[in-house]
């Protein structure tokens, strides 16, 4: 927990993430559109990249969030992933894969009307976790799941 | 920023809902089952069978003919249901054949293609798609539903099939495979993946049913020529001639014991 | 112009479920290929789904999306015989987009 | 190809042809099995490292295949016999290796397909049909579970020649057994059985540690 609040002092304390650091030395623009913001987020190679380009500083775990994934992938090049959201306002899914290169693998928006619910496919370099990050209400919460990946032999 | 805090955060990030997994010894096999029920909606294999049916239908090779005309042995034109009777013997050739070397006998005598052309590169790869292949798929895709039923009533038929059992059990090469030596019987694996038994009707139907298939692993769409010559690479053996007879007598084989089967193909697969 | 979606919609209940199967390689840029050269990244950045003019999904793709892939989404409303379109845009801007009924 | 292998080459043909056929059903199935032969070996063609003359069977595999793996008592003996007097044992006496390299190997299932380049080591291709370390779960089980080898059966010297043999040759002590023969075929060098040896005996191991 050291490290939880050691994070946060980080953040609190005025410490400039990725972000803001690019902000300083005028890599963004003041004003610039959110979509700069996203395409950074999907270059992160690492998770704590990847919150900071996202503007997060801890989610909050949530069981509200159901996260479907097979626990062995047979391939890692197509690994279902489903991502079910109860959480009240929720306004954004993102799928990140924990040891994956770019770790951001996809984020959608759900306007009003539209289920907080989505269905895709990704790949995975390893055996990994996979986490469901849910933006609601403006706070970010999250859920994570081991996916292994295994070695294939013939056949099929 | 400070590398260990980097490494803290993301510890503290996956800790709370992170377990190992510990697999009991029967689970395995349920968990695949699993991911292929997860993965097998949504199959691209779709995107082949949409293409083979314009080449099918447009005018094609030097002659500039479609291949509607193309006897599949259910008659003229008639792709319905043909596959799911294929290798058979045709009388205008007098030979068995299976669905690639019917097509090659097609787009070289209707459309004029060279057959050396197209037995040249007849698998697709990075950024090539052999016309031969999306046809399979399309022709394929139009069995689905239907029930297997390959005939030996035909004595080259019937040779074939036996020549293809012989071929099954042809221990070689510096590992002394046949294909017998993993797929004949029950409930085997390698690494995760199940092995069919192929003198178990219900195995060989399972697997004869779901190929032609997209693979995954691939990103690609995979004939039945592609699944032997890459079962034969695997045994270690030389590589097999693009449709040649070898081929069909393996294929007829594994067609005939998956009789009685419903064709389900294009399959989707790891 | 990229290659054609394949997309099913259908309502129940008052609810429109959307399957949505795109054609795309999604290279991530670190792939090399057989003469062990880097395969440039190349990849759907954005979708967007739309009925009756409306905006019903916005999603952004990165590398590890894979190759042809897979969307399902649901919303409420809809009616059989409406429209449904879906578009994506690519890393080196290509575009594509397709429609379908709901059913 | 190598040369050992050559020497061994008895053509398939010759087998199908020595049964003397009594009855007409015996006569066509020697046709068919000689017609077989005929077409597997114009069907085929060189690719890579992979050439046609691998499809010419030895007198195991030709044996194995004329009796769908259950050759008779006195042929298989006689052959078994001869596969163990062909296994070279490691000159200084020594049976393990380094365990940590047989690891890789077991997981490795590349070698002597024709996408393998020449000149690349093979791999041991282990769990693609042995269980072996408890961590690994994508394991075959085409052959038996090795796990706790070491464990189970102790690690005696004894024991290490049997697995050097069994890895060398398996078909000096079971004729028509499913596993390729790793030495005998020239798959894998001296060194890596002794690792793979390690890999299965050492008290460190994976496969005895878990």
């Amino acid at each position: 927990m050291i490290n939880l609040e050691r994070r946060k002092a980080l953040k609190a304390g005025g410490g400039l993430g990725l972000l803001g650091l690019f902000a300083a030395i005028g890599l963004i623009r003041p004003g610039m559109a959110a979509v700069e913001t996203k395409l950074f987020a999907f270059d992160a190679k690492s998770m704590n990249e990847a919150l900071d380009a996202l503007g997060v500083i801890i989610p909050q775990s949530s069981e509200a969030i159901h996260l479907t994934v097979p626990e062995i992938a047979e391939n890692g090049a197509v690994v279902p992933v489903t991502v079910l959201s109860s959480l009240a306002n929720t306004e954004q899914i993102h799928i990140l894969v924990e040891k994956n290169p770019n770790v951001l693998a996809a984020n959608f928006t759900f306007p009003e009307g539209t289920e907080s619910f989505v269905t895709t496919r990704v790949k995975m370099k390893e055996t990994s976790m996979v986490i469901a990050l849910v933006k609601a209400d403006g706070k970010f919460y999250r859920i994570a799941k081991e996916v292994k990946v295994t070695a294939g032999g013939c056949g099929g | 920023m400070n590398i260990s805090i980097l490494k803290n955060a993301i510890l503290v990030f996956a800790m709370a809902s992170y377990c190992s997994i510990a697999f009991a010894e029967g689970s395995v096999p349920k968990e695949i089952a699993a991911y292929r029920e997860m993965i097998s909606d949504g199959n691209p294999a779709e995107f082949d069978e949409m293409r083979g049916e314009e080449l099918w239908k447009k005018p094609g090779g030097p002659n500039k003919v479609s291949m509607e005309k193309c006897d599949l042995g259910k008659g003229t034109g008639v792709v319905k249901g043909a596959y799911a009777e294929l290798p058979r013997y045709f009388p205008d050739t007098q030979r068995v054949q299976d669905l690639e070397s019917r097509l090659i006998t097609c787009m070289t005598t209707l459309q004029g293609t060279l057959e050396s052309d197209i037995t040249a590169k007849p698998f697709g790869g990075d950024n090539y798609k052999p016309e031969i292949e999306s046809l399979v798929a399309y022709v394929v895709g139009q069995s689905k539903g239907v029930k297997m039923n390959v005939s030996l009533k035909h004595p080259k038929e019937k040779e074939a099939y036996e020549i293809g059992k012989r071929v099954f059990t042809y221990r070689a090469g510096p590992y002394d495979f046949a294909c017998s030596t993993c797929h004949s019987q029950d409930n085997l694996r390698i690494r995760m993946q199940n092995l069919q038994n192929f003198s178990n009707a219900k195995d060989a139907q399972d697997s004869y049913t779901t190929w032609p298939a997209y693979r995954v692993s691939q990103g690609l769409f995979r004939s039945f020529q592609w699944r032997l010559n890459d079962c034969l690479r695997q045994q270690r053996f030389p590589e097999p001639k693009y449709a040649s007879e070898v081929t069909i007598a393996l294929t007829m084989y594994m067609a005939k014991n998956a009789n009685d089967g419903v064709y389900a193909g294009p399959g989707l697969k790891r | 112009m990229g290659n054609p979606m394949k997309i099913r919609a259908s309502v129940k209940d008052g609810v429109t479920e959307v399957k949505v199967l795109m054609q795309h390689e999604m290279e991530t840029g670190l792939r090399k290929d057989a003469d062990g050269k880097l395969v440039p990244a190349w990849h759907i950045t954005e979708v967007k789904a739309q009925h009756n003019g409306k905006t019903v999904l916005e999603g952004q793709f990165g590398t590890a999306v894979s190759k042809n892939p897979y969307l399902v989404f649901r919303f409420k409303g809809g009616a059989p015989g409406e429209k449904i379109s879906v578009n994506w845009v690519d890393n080196k801007g290509d575009t594509r987009s397709d429609e379908a009924e709901i059913s | 190809m190598n040369a050992k292998w050559a020497v061994e080459i008895v053509l398939a043909i010759n087998l199908a042809f020595l049964a003397v056929p009594a009855e007409a059903a015996d006569k066509v199935d020697a046709e068919l099995d000689a017609k077989t032969v005929a077409i597997i070996k114009r069907d085929f063609r060189d690719k890579g490292i992979a050439k046609v003359e691998r499809l010419n069977q030895d007198e195991v595999q030709a044996l194995c295949t004329k009796f769908l793996d259950k050759p008779p008592r006195k042929d298989r003996e006689r052959l078994e016999a001869e596969q163990a007097q062909a296994i070279k044992w490691p000159a200084d006496g020594k049976y393990m290796g380094d365990w940590k390299a047989g690891e890789r190997l077991a997981q490795n299932g590349s070698g002597m397909t024709w996408s393998d380049k020449p000149d690349a080591p093979a791999g041991g291709n282990c769990y693609n049909c042995h269980q072996l370390a408890a961590k690994e779960i994508a394991y075959g089980t085409l052959g038996p579970s090795l796990l706790h080898f070491g464990k189970i059966r102790g690690n005696t010297e004894a024991t290490q020649r049997y697995a050097y043999g069994q890895i060398y040759n398996a078909k000096a002590n079971n004729l028509c057994a499913n596993m390729p023969r790793f030495g005998h075929m020239s798959i894998l060098t001296e060194a890596q059985i002794k690792d793979l040896v390690a890999f299965l005996m050492d008290p460190e191991s994976p496969v005895n540690k878990d």
